[in-house]
């Protein structure tokens, strides 16, 4: 059975059917709906709900609810993820689970409301201070929505650390056709580490202070090989008429969407260009993108912001290959018309040179 | 075939709800549909608008940039809106409050009094499906008997007592479009 | 002969880091004492701050957890919300709680979580070398106050237990010093309290403690027990502040 | 006639003297020795009036003393 449903709400009942019994959050728009979805569905379903009194209080109850052992999650929008920053640094020092969404508004400072991808660089570079990686999920679709929101917690327990879930305001704010039929039952994932009062056993803690140098550098190795081992297990992806593709476009989130329906229009007209959506913006899918340059394809990267993933991909092709870039900041929504026409002008000024 | 439509007017004249009623029947009939609303500071100005994408195939944006249809239910939304049809599309226009003398010369309009037509029906509340109705018929969208048959699980559990007002409201609208 | 005195079990061997006759030590022994005197060891769940009490969890045998500085009150409330059947208090000094952490400790208090905060009141920033507290008294010499506290720009002591007093949510607030051995039976009366307000499903609850740190206050530890009464209780008077249980 | 001692764990004291000041019956003291920290520590008087009140525990920051009793 399908709903109608907002991204936001949509994420909300996922959340619920993936296991998650608490979550804390402050308003901010465009993801308001969601924390009001919870403050109905979660005591509904048994479980936690605190409208906090920051998104820094957000965030650090949700790693008291985590370090006390229940799948917690937060979510914001641009500045106040910000604020978020510190909780989630903590989370990864002290390896603790927690799933955080950012619906991304146009920014910096108050920006504007628009949907945006300007916060690339904050949710892929950590975020907050100190050597840490979160993964970073980002969906294009309300229904995608059912996979990624299980998958993200999953991740969160997995691996101990918190997982992002980069959206925009305009997935948050559309309501498409969903169903939850695909959400199984949580796994169970041993929790040897959760604070539970030292009832038969010695006592724990859970802290990230390490005075002593050489333990804190241990840590932090031990941390570092934690995100290879997601850089070398997690990459996830989606490809669009990649085969035969000349041109690559790579774009993610609601931005692979209208980048899809640009290329639908090129293909009519014979144009070969296909497309690489990176599911994880982190771990980045690498390497399909230098494959894709192996086979002699350039790329387009488009993005709604001044540019933040387009060295992401010239890391992954490592100086070598050809990369065009189009980009709207500060909340405006191209059209698939517009990406059309900017392809095609790269397509033909590109086939010209190689002539 | 993808066609977008943008819903508009007042707050409180039932816009939303009308955008959503037809994502709503769109979906039950199968078709990828996408419904959008304005949010934020907007909202609380004392307009709405909402885009409704409806199509046979995954849809790119739901944003209409170049949408074939408006729904315009008061002056400023007739005003703003009308400027962003292509030549050749339909503006659906309430025109018990909408003048519509200024309307460019390449667009089609369709003038429906809504205000009299639900006054006549009892309650100024179902204009918006009145409207619906008349636009209905006149984009001949989604089948509008499935629409009907459907109605009680399109507008919700919340609206089921005004099952059979709205049905009435959407049939007179349906009807008062000529072929 | 019988050993009437004992090292608390809720405490592990671990020596202090604290300087000599600092009040942490004697609040954290106060805490390990009422902890095992309730039976609560298998129970207690405490949030550490950042600052002098931090590492608390090196002392406490009991789980432990170290949060940002200042979100303490936040952190137990996500934690007390998922185990309501264990004691969870946050342990916070007055940088942590008065300060940066305000909003944190206020909105838990006002929520009326049935958590309990142990509120260490030294009127100074002791770890990061004696700066200037929210609690500093009017005209006291810190490092950021090399005149003294000049009240119309520094502002003014802040009294926690009494702000918080006005909130609905809180159900038992009292101000105790650890500066002699009456006044520390008092103290210990009042955590023992506190965690009962806790324990019996009746709200917030929390504990401040005037405390001595001598090597800020540059006085010796016997000058810093006689300071609290002669200064410092006057700007902070002792006693129950609110028993609304 | 004794009726209490106490027994103060050296490496723990601090020479705070807390222990010095509040014991009713001055049966404390502080030594001449250093421990390994580098405090000059208190130490019990032998032959002292110690009643076994243990109001030397309480003040003692370091939780440095156990207390007998007859």
């Amino acid at each position: 059975m399908k709903r109608l449903m907002s991204g936001n709400a949509a994420l909300g009942e996922a959340a619920v059917l993936a296991g998650c019994t608490c979550y804390f959050g402050y308003p901010i728009t465009p993801q308001n709906e969601l924390t009001e979805y919870m403050a109905k569905r979660v005591p509904e379903a048994g479980g936690v709900f605190i409208q906090s009194e920051s998104e820094i209080a957000a965030i650090n109850m949700v790693l008291g609810a985590s370090v006390a052992g229940a799948r917690a999650m937060t979510s914001s929008s641009s500045p106040g993820m910000s604020l978020k920053q510190e909780g989630i640094s903590y989370l990864a020092a002290d390896e603790l689970p927690a799933v955080v969404v950012d619906m991304v508004r146009g920014g910096p400072g108050m920006g504007n409301i628009s949907p945006a991808q300007s916060d690339y660089f904050q949710a892929t570079r950590g975020g907050g201070h100190g050597d840490y990686k979160t993964i970073v999920l980002a969906p294009g679709s309300v229904q995608e929505l059912t996979e990624i929101v299980p998958l993200a917690f999953d991740l969160a327990d997995k691996y101990r650390n918190p997982v992002i879930i980069l959206g925009d305001g305009m997935l948050g704010q559309m309501m498409e056709p969903v169903s939850f039929d695909n959400i199984k039952p949580p796994k169970e994932y041993p929790k040897d580490y959760i604070l539970t009062g030292a009832k038969g056993r010695p006592s724990r803690m859970v802290r990230s202070l390490l005075f002593d140098t050489k333990e804190e550098e241990e840590h932090n190795w031990k941390l570092f090989r934690k995100y290879q081992r997601m850089e070398q297990n997690e990459v996830r992806y989606d490809t669009f008429l990649l085969d035969d593709a000349e041109m690559v476009v790579i774009a993610y989130g609601i931005g692979a969407r209208i980048a899809k329906g640009a290329i639908k229009r090129l293909r009519q007209e014979n144009l070969k260009v296909g497309m690489i959506r990176p599911i994880t913006l982190w771990p980045f899918p690498a390497k399909i993108i230098k494959e894709a340059a192996q086979n002699g394809a350039e790329f387009f990267v488009f993005e709604m912001s001044a540019g933040q993933m387009v060295e992401d991909v010239k890391l992954a092709l490592e100086g070598k290959g050809r990369i065009h870039f189009y980009g709207r900041p500060g909340g405006v929504i191209p059209t698939p018309i517009e990406l059309f026409r900017v392809i095609s002008r790269h397509y033909y000024q590109s086939r010209r040179g190689k002539k | 075939m993808t066609i977008k439509t943008i819903f508009s007017g007042f707050g409180g004249q039932g816009v939303l709800s009308m955008g959503f009623t037809l994502a709503n029947a769109a979906m039950l009939e199968g078709k990828y549909v996408t419904y959008l609303p304005s949010y934020g500071v907007e909202v609380r100005g004392g307009t709405a608008n909402c885009t409704v994408v409806v199509s046979d195939e995954e849809i790119a944006s739901p944003v209409a940039s170049e949408p074939e249809f408006v729904v315009a239910m008061n002056q400023p939304s007739f005003a703003r809106f009308q400027s962003v049809l292509p030549s050749g599309g339909l503006i659906c226009v309430n025109s018990s409050i909408v003048n519509t003398t200024s309307a460019r010369g390449d667009i089609e309009v369709l003038t429906v009094p809504t205000s009299e037509l639900a006054e006549k029906m009892g309650t100024i509340k179902v204009a918006n499906m009145i409207m619906l109705g008349a636009f209905l018929k006149a984009s001949n969208m989604i089948s509008f008997d499935l629409m009907l048959n459907n109605l009680q699980e399109i507008l919700g559990e919340g609206k089921a007592k005004m099952i059979k007002l709205n049905r009435q409201a959407l049939e007179a609208g349906y009807a008062f479009v000529k072929e | 002969m019988k050993q009437v005195y004992e090292r608390p079990r809720s405490l592990k061997p671990a020596h202090f880091h604290y300087c000599p006759g600092c009040g942490h030590g004697i609040i954290g022994r106060l805490i390990a004492e009422v902890i095992d005197e309730m039976d609560l060891r298998e129970k207690a769940i405490c949030v550490a701050p950042a600052g002098c009490g931090m590492l608390v969890y090196n002392y406490f045998d009991i789980d432990t957890l170290e949060s940002a500085h200042g979100r303490g009150a936040a952190v137990a409330t996500g934690i007390k919300r998922v185990r309501p059947g264990n004691l969870v208090f946050s342990y916070q000094g007055d940088g942590d709680l008065a300060a940066i952490g305000t909003a944190e400790g206020f909105h838990a208090a006002n929520r009326g979580e049935p958590i309990t905060i142990i509120f260490v009141n030294n009127g100074v920033y002791g770890m990061t070398g004696g700066q200037m507290a929210p609690t500093t008294l009017s005209e006291q010499v810190t490092t950021t106050t090399p005149s003294g506290r000049n009240t119309v720009t520094a502002g003014h002591p802040v009294r926690i237990c009494e702000v918080f007093a006005v909130l609905d949510g809180t159900a038992y607030l009292e101000r105790v010093a650890v500066n002699k051995p009456a006044a520390i039976v008092k103290a210990k009366k009042a955590i023992t309290k506190a965690f009962k307000v806790q324990l019996n499903g009746k709200g917030f609850s929390l504990v401040e403690i005037l405390s001595p740190c001598p090597t800020n206050w540059k006085m010796s530890p016997i000058e810093s027990c006689r300071w609290i009464d002669d200064v410092m209780a006057k700007q902070f008077p002792l006693g129950v502040v609110k028993d609304a249980t | 006639m004794l009726k209490g001692s106490i027994r103060i764990d050296q490496e723990r004291c601090k020479g705070c003297a807390l222990c010095i000041e509040f014991c009713p019956k001055k049966a404390i003291s502080l030594s001449g020795t250093l421990n390994l920290k580098g405090y000059f520590i208190a130490s019990f008087k032998d032959g002292g009036e110690c009643t076994g009140c243990a109001t030397c525990a309480v003040m003692c920051p370091e939780v440095a003393i156990e207390v007998f009793k007859n």
